[in-house]
């Protein structure tokens, strides 16, 4: 309970901080917050990759990339507030209407039991065995990323 | 805990990141918002993976093997994202989606 | 699975290539070559899907259909490789990687074609986008070029948020990613399940440039480099409808479910019909009003969709090999031109009477003119709609934008034949011409004789 | 296999005649058109004899139930022989005239031949389709290309109309090939099941107004003054004399045996149109001071009178009709080619330019004079005998119909005589004065028109047999 | 030779074709001769079969040439009908025909020899097209030859084509009997739906039995009267006659006098039996008729054009011949036309032959004296003055008292009234007459020099004509004289169907008598009122006033149907034009098209090149599909 609301004031906090730092540390917050839940619905290995992955590589990149554009600075100009309020209150609906869309689904509880489904090594099982297939298209995935930075990054 | 508490949980945060993607005008924030949003699917992904399995579902492990791979394009994601960013940045030396409206109309 | 792997495979070898490779001319063959193996590839597996699909791991299943829409794919490549292969080197310097990204893209498509797996569905989605991030901004120095990728990337990553959201939610309610055992189509409709359905409409429609999601198109296509903008206004789009098609014919079709997407999703045929032909007549530049007409196109191509029965299907391959090879021609002479408006055309028949003809009849075929590909594959989607039964009011409209369509299509006819004027035209060489030929052929056999292409199906 | 000939003669004459140089085209049309005349007199000898001859089939498109199928009833052969004819007086009329890149300007008109006789000839819903399309794209490039100063902004319109109307139309023709219980398109499967007649209600207009669009019918027509008076003469000729009777043909052969109760239901409402239109259009022409726009309007107010004949729908209205298909055919174009002299002559169209011709073209004046009374259908013209039947029948349909499109007999000779007085009487000034009579090409076409105008208003019977048959088809399946 | 009846209009059809087609290369004579020789042939033969009907117990033979209209059950042949009534207009109209071309190879001989030829081939078709309206065996056939003389009415009215006016007096001619034609046609399909065929014995046995007054007969009746009204220019569509005079003198008297404007009654006469079963449009005739012959005389009181005159009196006897027709009296009617043809074409030639002399002069007030000039025209003229006015002896006084003894018998009403208009002819006619021939030359001199008696091929005609007018009335002797009225007895069969319906009046002979009296010398009293007023006719040139000015302007009734009818439909035209089609359908349709574009022009805006917008227009979207795909 408390780590959702902890997980939502910090990611609200990613949207409205002016300072694009605070806005990333406040995103790094939620997504600990988020790694404690699935530690809470026993995946702890995605856990360990969720906080790897994001908090510890992505997140990194991403103030590593604002530090380099010397962006720490709030440089929004404050014009066109409509939009920002526009861009609220249908967020604020899409929500609602999200909501009201679910709102009558009837889902069961879920248990506190622990399940092992979580482990790495039936995760592992699966992704070898089943999951071979995506595991083997996704690096073409990585391939044209890899390109793509090249392409992009490269100077001519 | 009922897995209703997740859906809307995971719902909140994604509509958060959707507010932030359309308040905001720097290209990098936009981003992060977008990554919020896939960590909203990533959250609710787990806990449907935890109520299938609780219901007995022997495969119920492919839906967290699904948010690793979700995380695997979301770092490739990121990889070209950035390279992007960078390059506008240095034709523009500014990260501010306003400043491109060339192409319109 | 011949062609996913053939073309992934060119890929990784066309990127070593431009290490080794410093000739451009050369790196074009090698892709040629590569493009024609992975067709032959592709047809080889033929034989075995023909009387039932090919199954790898719950993953990927090999069908007919697919075997035949990457046919059409990989040869609409061939014919855009042919056609504006020399055009590459003007974007930049890394050709090879160019055409490597293509052959991802392909290799994409080619998992869209087969996918029979949620996660796969994404993969595809994602392989088959991000090169195209990259392409659309293959020119740096450009800030329209730079502008186009920024907001090619940023809206297509918001898209496959909702994507995921979407396949999350069915998984919640389906509790597999598997699309053949997903049984949604039970008569009792889940909420979650019908909400993800939506949000999974709204993603490919993104992908398909459908309106609202459609606002990306214009001002990508427009950005991009011309020769890249051929490829993925043509190739790639086909490749998204097909992901659609294959997900909602095989998933949620049939019982309740289908009611909800489809009144949402001929709504969005409607919005997109109108929008898209409306759009296009203001325009002044020939590249943006493709880009336009695309999303006009784009609307009937909807239509099999909304059908779901197998006039559609057949309607979607026909529609996607008359509307690449068209499109592809077009953008290929354009690309000959210095300038892209509408005045640039001016007298270009009296210059270059092949091109003119060949536009000519390309935007016949656009048109939906009898005896061109374009009116078989027009046909083949008004008919899936017509036997639905439930959407004539969207054939009515489908028909009335056609007629609009007409209006811009012609007023690049009426500048080639009707108006005076010095167009400055590059020099084209034999094999173009000869690839031009190829190209009208093509479209007025495919007019003639749908058959020869559908019998296959 | 003679069909065939039909189509495949100007098709192929017309690829041929793009890639020739000087009179090569002009020797090239004269000799397809003379063969098509030939053909289609010869496909008439052999439909009295043995008229299942004359049916073509071929595997076209077998998934869909298509195939290519032609054929000639007696409305076919009298059609095919219209628009065979209709070309060869083209052809002779303009073979002095020397057209920039002739070669185009003949392959052109020769493949809108082609397209036209596959309208005519067609069983096949697709394939007339297919053909209707085709038949109109010559004709857009030959008014684009060489008409009046507006031309490509009208013959867009008029493209773009018209294409609309088909497309309504193709809707139609996949809905009634899903109803069809053999997935055919074939006419024999269209005409032979029962639809539903809540849908005819609705089909009916999906079709109707592609043709009526052809045609054209109020308040469809406007695109056609501007056309006909933008458009070269010659292509005038082809598209008032031949490609208006499309319209007609369509729902004699397609409209009326398939959708009889569609038909049936808005018969009234059709009639009142056209009658509408006849009255519209004469009072119009009355007052025209543009030589081509007063025919291009009095060609609407004869049409309407066709149109309604048919939705009158018995046995002497529908002969009328078909009859007067031919007939009209061939005075409009006579009109038309003495238009063309005159513009040829004089450089203009406005009426009040023109005046006291008959002195210095007699000759011409005097076909002037034939050929009008014979469009207002004087009797012993071949206006006449379509005219009479036509209004017979309407009659029968319905009293005040006939009584009200009847004014149009009277203002037709208001605007026609009007008009004959202004182009050949009165004193005739300096521009007139220049004018020489008809060279021997144009004497021959317009001799070839009033020879047929007397000999088919004079003995109407071999004509009224060719066509009885197929009166008798559409009247029985209605 | 009946079976030769064919030979009749074909030879007159062959001078049309010779002269139409060599009239480049043939000379005046030869083109004279083709043509009267071809209609003097045709008045042989018309002669022989003549006297072939004339035997006792003739009865109608149809000459079948070939099928002309057959659609289903529907047969509408070319076929020839020869009966008494047929046969007697043949020798009216191929008789006076000839006499009349024979009388144009002088008249035209100014002409060139191209015009010359091109009046001789109308005139040839003109006369084909007339004997095809009276020998057709159905009415179909009778329709052919009724636009054909309209036709050629037209083109001769308008000859000289040079002159606007002339061409629209022609104009409005053939427009007027295409108003009554299409009047004739209704009543063609009323036939053809009712009986299913136009064949005259087979209509009017089919329509016998329908009985009086059966609303369909009625009708039929109503609509071939009001065909008969343009061609017979009878009110309201007489207006054309008068103007039609722009046409060459011998066609005037041909067609606007002798032949085709008798048409009517021919038709009438021959529909006998549809008209004795609709007794109302008996009625209707008789009262316009008269109206007709009453009015036309009123004009033709002040009319100064020689011409004119004659038109409007021709007028004024046509309305006579309706009177008869509509109190029942065909017989009476068709005696009218044919005496009628021979004093009127006297007339209007003799006015023919002033004109030539006056070099082309028609204004009676410029002329005078002229008896002593040209005495041949002038006696000619003065019987035909005799003829017209009823002066006992003469042909005009038998039909004419035969009318009027028809319409007493009928009602007193009308003959009273018909015995008016009779003075007034007497009056104008007579008021021509001295105006014109006696008094002094009031013309140019140069006019003077110029007068002499016109050619023998001129006079000749005149002569026989004269010939014709005197002794004319004495084929319908009335039986009060104790002969048998042959003509009646010659053309009972023809009238023999509808005896059975009509109503039979019979007049003592006593009476009989009185009303010639009193007719005969009231008209006698009238002529010597206009001698006495006219011999010494001077040009007074000053303007008239009250009655006398609206008689001048024909009763102003050109420019009534100009600002009722004419310039209402030009304005209603100009509007459709204007405003209907240009503001109206023409700007609906291409503002479809400027809508698009304007649409097109606006909805690209939306496209405003703002990532941020795109995104927030396609969350707007998302949630309006929502809430449409779900929750509705």
């Amino acid at each position: 309970m408390v780590l959702s609301v902890v997980a939502l004031v910090s990611a609200l906090g990613v949207v409205l901080s002016k300072n694009p730092v605070t806005s990333v540390l406040c995103l790094i917050v939620t997504f600990f917050t988020i790694a404690g839940h699935y530690i809470m619905m026993n995946a702890q290995f995605l856990a360990v990759v969720h906080i790897i992955v994001y908090a510890g590589a992505i997140m990194v990149l991403f103030l590593y990339v604002l530090m380099l554009m010397n962006l720490n600075a709030e440089l929004e100009p404050q014009k066109r507030n409509w939009l920002k309020y526009a861009g609220a209150i249908s967020g604020g609906a899409l929500l609602v209407v999200l909501v009201a869309a679910l709102r009558d689904a009837s889902m069961p509880a879920l248990s506190t039991n622990a399940t092992d489904i979580g482990l790495i090594k039936n995760l592992g099982m699966i992704l070898f065995k089943q999951y071979v297939v995506p595991f083997e298209v996704s690096s073409i995935l990585f391939l044209s990323a890899m390109i793509g930075a090249v392409v992009i990054g490269k100077k001519e | 805990m009922p897995v209703q508490y997740y859906i809307f949980l995971s719902i909140a945060l994604f509509c958060i990141g959707v507010m932030g993607v359309l308040m905001r005008r720097n290209a990098i924030i936009i981003f992060m918002c977008i990554e919020l949003m896939l960590n909203a699917v990533n959250l609710l992904m787990v806990s449907f993976s935890k109520m299938w399995a609780d219901a007995g579902r022997v495969d119920a492990g492919s839906a967290q093997l699904f948010v690793f791979f979700i995380m695997v394009v979301a770092a490739a994601e990121v990889a070209v994202g950035l390279a992007i960013i960078t390059m506008v940045y240095r034709n523009t030396h500014s990260v501010d989606i306003n400043i491109l409206n060339r192409l319109k109309n | 699975m011949n062609a996913l792997i053939s073309t992934a495979l060119s890929g990784v070898v066309l990127m070593f290539v431009g290490l080794f490779v410093r000739n451009k001319q050369h790196i074009k063959f090698f892709a040629i070559a590569a493009i024609l193996i992975a067709f032959i590839a592709n047809l080889a597996q033929y034989p075995a899907v023909e009387h039932g699909g090919y199954i790898m791991y719950g993953m990927i299943e090999v069908t007919k259909f697919g075997v035949l829409f990457n046919a059409v794919a990989l040869g609409a490549t061939l014919l855009y490789f042919l056609l504006s292969g020399s055009e590459f080197e003007k974007v930049g310097e890394h050709v090879a990687d160019y055409f490597a990204l293509i052959f991802f893209i392909l290799a994409g498509i080619s998992l869209a074609t087969s996918f029979s797996n949620l996660l796969m569905l994404f993969l595809a989605i994602e392989i088959m986008s991000i090169p195209q991030y990259i392409l659309a901004g293959a020119d740096k120095k450009s800030l329209k070029s730079n502008e186009a990728s920024l907001k090619y990337f940023l809206m297509g990553s918001f898209s496959t948020g909702i994507l995921l959201m979407g396949i999350t939610l069915i998984y919640g309610a389906a509790g597999t990613f598997d699309i053949s055992g997903l049984g949604l189509g039970a008569e009792s409709v889940h909420p979650l399940a019908l909400c993800g359905i939506i949000l999974m409409v709204f993603a490919l429609a993104f992908k398909v440039s459908a309106v609202p999601f459609h606002f990306w198109t214009p001002d990508v296509y427009d950005g991009s480099p011309t020769v890249f903008t051929s490829f993925m206004s043509t190739v790639v789009k086909a490749g998204g409808f097909v992901a659609f098609l294959r997900m909602f014919h095989s998933s949620f079709a049939g019982g309740n479910i289908s009611e909800h997407w489809t009144l949402i999703l001929s709504i969005i045929t409607a919005a997109t019909l109108v929008l898209g032909n409306f759009s296009a007549v203001f325009q002044q530049s020939v590249k943006r009003m493709l880009a336009y007409s695309s999303i006009a196109q784009a609307g009937f191509m909807l239509f099999a969709i909304v059908a779901m029965n197998n006039r559609g299907a057949e309607g979607i391959i026909l529609y996607a090999a008359a509307y690449s090879i068209a499109t592809i021609g077009v953008f290929a002479v354009l690309m000959k031109l210095k300038d892209y408006t509408f005045e640039g055309f001016n007298g270009l028949a009296r210059k270059q009477p092949l091109l003119a003809g060949a536009v000519a009849v390309f935007l016949f075929s656009l048109a939906g003119i009898p005896v061109t590909a374009g009116f078989f594959a027009k046909y083949f989607v008004l008919s899936a709609a017509i036997e639905h039964g439930h959407i004539l009011w969207l054939v009515l409209i489908a028909v009335l934008c056609a007629a609009i369509s007409v209006y811009y299509y012609f007023r690049v006819i009426i500048a080639m034949y009707f108006k005076q004027g010095e167009p400055e035209v590059e020099a084209v060489s034999g094999g173009f011409k000869a690839a031009l030929v190829l190209a009208i052929a093509l479209v007025l056999v495919l007019g003639l004789f749908p058959n020869l292409l559908l019998c296959w199906l | 296999m003679l069909t065939v000939l039909l189509i495949l003669i100007p098709f192929i004459a017309g690829l041929i005649a793009f890639g020739l140089k000087g009179s090569g085209p002009k020797v090239l049309g004269m000799i397809s058109s003379l063969a098509t005349v030939v053909i289609a007199i010869g496909s008439w000898c052999r439909f009295r004899t043995a008229p299942d001859s004359l049916n073509f089939v071929a595997n076209w498109i077998p998934q869909l139930g298509s195939q290519f199928h032609v054929g000639l009833d007696g409305m076919g052969v009298m059609l095919c022989l219209l628009t065979a004819i209709a070309s060869l007086l083209v052809f002779i009329t303009i073979y002095n005239r020397n057209y920039e890149k002739a070669n185009v300007f003949y392959g052109l008109m020769l493949l809108s031949q082609a397209g036209l006789t596959g309208v005519f000839t067609a069983f096949d819903a697709l394939q007339f389709y297919i053909f209707w399309e085709l038949a109109l794209i010559p004709v857009y490039f030959l008014c684009s290309l060489w008409g009046g100063e507006k031309r490509i902004a009208v013959t867009f319109k008029f493209f773009v109309y018209t294409f609309l109307g088909s497309l309504l139309m193709l809707i139609g023709i996949i809905y009634l090939y899903s109803q069809t219980p053999d997935h055919s398109f074939s006419w024999a499967s269209f005409t032979s099941m029962q639809v539903n007649p809540e849908d005819q209600k609705w089909l009916f207009w999906l079709f109707f107004v592609a043709f009526a669009i052809k045609m054209p019918v109020f308040p469809f027509h406007t695109w056609q003054p501007d056309t006909y008076e933008q458009s070269p003469t010659p292509v005038t000729m082809i598209l008032s004399g031949v490609m208006v009777k499309m319209g007609l043909f369509g729902v004699i052969r397609w409209l009326l045996p398939v959708l009889p109760q569609g038909a049936a239901m808005w018969s009234d409402v059709a009639i009142v149109l056209c009658i509408i239109g006849i009255i519209y259009a004469s009072c119009i022409a009355m007052v025209q001071n543009d030589l081509k726009r007063l025919i291009a309007y009095s060609s609407i107010a004869h049409i309407g009178l066709m149109c309604a004949a048919i939705f009158a729908n018995n046995e002497q209205s529908l002969q009328g009709i078909m009859v007067q298909m031919f007939n009209h055919g061939i005075n409009i174009i006579g009109l038309w080619i003495i238009v063309e002299v005159i513009q040829n002559r004089l450089g203009i169209k406005n009426l009040d330019q023109m005046g006291g011709m008959a002195q210095k073209a007699p000759r011409m004046a005097i076909f002037l004079v034939i050929i009008s009374l014979a469009n207002i259908g004087l009797p012993l013209t071949n206006g006449f005998i379509g005219e009479f039947l036509m209004f017979s029948g309407l009659f029968q349909y319905n009293h005040w119909f006939m009584a009200f499109a009847g004014l149009g007999i009277i203002l037709s000779a208001v605007y026609t005589l009007g008009m004959i007085q202004k182009v050949i009487f009165g004193e005739g000034n300096e521009l007139t004065a220049t004018t020489t009579d008809l060279q021997p090409g144009e004497t021959l076409a317009l001799s070839l028109v009033v020879i047929m105008i007397i000999v088919l208003g004079v003995y109407p019977k071999p004509m009224l047999d060719l066509v009885s048959g197929t009166s008798e088809v559409v009247s029985k399946l209605f | 030779m009946i079976n030769l009846v064919w030979l009749v209009p074909f030879l007159p059809l062959l001078g049309f074709l010779v002269n139409g087609l060599g009239r480049r290369f043939l000379s005046k004579s030869l083109v004279g001769f083709v043509g009267s020789g071809a209609v003097l042939a045709s008045f042989v033969i018309s002669l022989l079969i003549f006297l072939e009907v004339k035997a006792p117990g003739f009865s109608a033979q149809t000459v079948h040439l070939f099928d002309f209209i057959s659609v289903g059950s529907l047969q509408i042949p070319f076929a020839f009908q020869v009966d008494q009534l047929s046969a007697l207009f043949l020798l009216v109209i191929t008789g006076v025909g000839t006499l009349i071309h024979i009388y144009s190879t002088s008249y035209m001989h100014e002409e060139s020899d191209e015009s010359f030829a091109r009046y001789f081939a109308y005139l040839n078709l003109f006369v084909f097209s007339m004997l095809i309206l009276v020998l057709g065996a159905n009415y179909v056939m009778m329709f052919i030859g009724w636009e054909g003389v309209g036709l050629c009415s037209y083109l001769l009215i308008g000859f000289w084509f040079k002159n606007t006016s002339y061409n629209n007096a022609a104009k409005k001619a053939f427009v007027m009997n295409r108003i009554g034609d299409l009047g004739f046609l209704i009543a063609i399909f009323f036939m053809i739906m009712q009986f299913g065929t136009v064949t005259f014995p087979e209509v009017f046995a089919k329509a016998a039995p329908l009985g009086m007054n059966n609303g369909i007969i009625t009708a039929i009746a109503m609509l071939m009267f009001v065909g008969a009204m343009g061609k017979s220019a009878q009110i309201p569509l007489y207006t054309w006659l008068p103007d039609a005079m722009a046409g060459p003198t011998p066609v005037s008297a041909l067609i606007h006098a002798a032949t085709m404007v008798t048409a009517g009654i021919y038709m009438i006469a021959r529909s006998n039996v549809i008209y004795t079963l609709a007794p109302h449009i008996q009625t209707v005739i008789a009262v316009i008729g008269l109206a007709t012959a009453l009015f036309a005389a009123s004009i033709a009181l002040k009319q100064n054009d020689i011409k004119k005159v004659l038109a409007y009196s021709t007028v004024s006897q046509l309305g006579y011949m309706f009177l008869a027709l509509g109190v029942g009296a065909y017989g009476a009617a068709v005696f009218h036309v044919m005496t009628h043809a021979f004093f009127k074409a006297l007339l209007f030639l003799g006015s023919g032959s002033v004109i030539h002399a006056m070099g082309g002069e028609q204004d009676i007030r410029k002329m005078g004296g002229l008896r002593k000039f040209m005495p041949t025209t002038a006696w000619t003229f003065f019987v035909g003055c005799l003829a017209i006015a009823g002066i006992p002896g003469f042909s005009g006084f038998f039909s004419k008292d035969e009318i009027l003894a028809e319409a007493f018998a009928n009602n007193p009403v009308l003959y009273v009234l018909g015995l008016i208009g009779a003075l007034m002819t007497a009056f104008y006619m007579f008021r021509l007459y001295y105006i014109t021939f006696s008094g002094k030359f009031r013309g140019t001199h140069e006019q003077e020099h110029h007068l002499h008696e016109s050619p023998a091929a001129i006079t000749i005609p005149l002569v026989i004509l004269a010939v014709l007018s005197v002794i004319g009335g004495y084929v319908g002797l009335p039986e009060v004289f104790g002969t048998k009225n042959m003509l009646a007895e010659y053309l009972a069969p023809v009238f023999a169907p509808s005896a059975p319906f009509a109503v039979e009046h019979h007049l003592s002979h006593n009476t009989e008598w009185l009303l010639m009296g009193v007719s005969s010398v009231l008209v006698i009293v009238f002529i010597l009122l206009a001698r006495q007023k006219f011999t010494k006719f001077e040009d007074a040139g000053q303007e008239s006033t009250g009655l006398a000015k609206v008689l001048e302007n024909k009763w102003y009734i050109d420019e009534l149907y100009d600002t009722i009818i004419v310039k209402p439909l030009y304005e209603l035209s100009r509007f459709f034009r204007d405003v209907v089609e240009k503001a109206g359908i023409d700007k609906l349709v291409n503002g479809v098209g400027r809508g698009v574009q304007w649409g097109g022009q606006q909805i690209r805006l939306v496209q405003n090149g703002q990532v941020g917008f795109y995104i927030f227009a396609m969350v707007i979207g998302m949630i309006l599909l929502f809430v449409i795909g779900f929750l509705l």
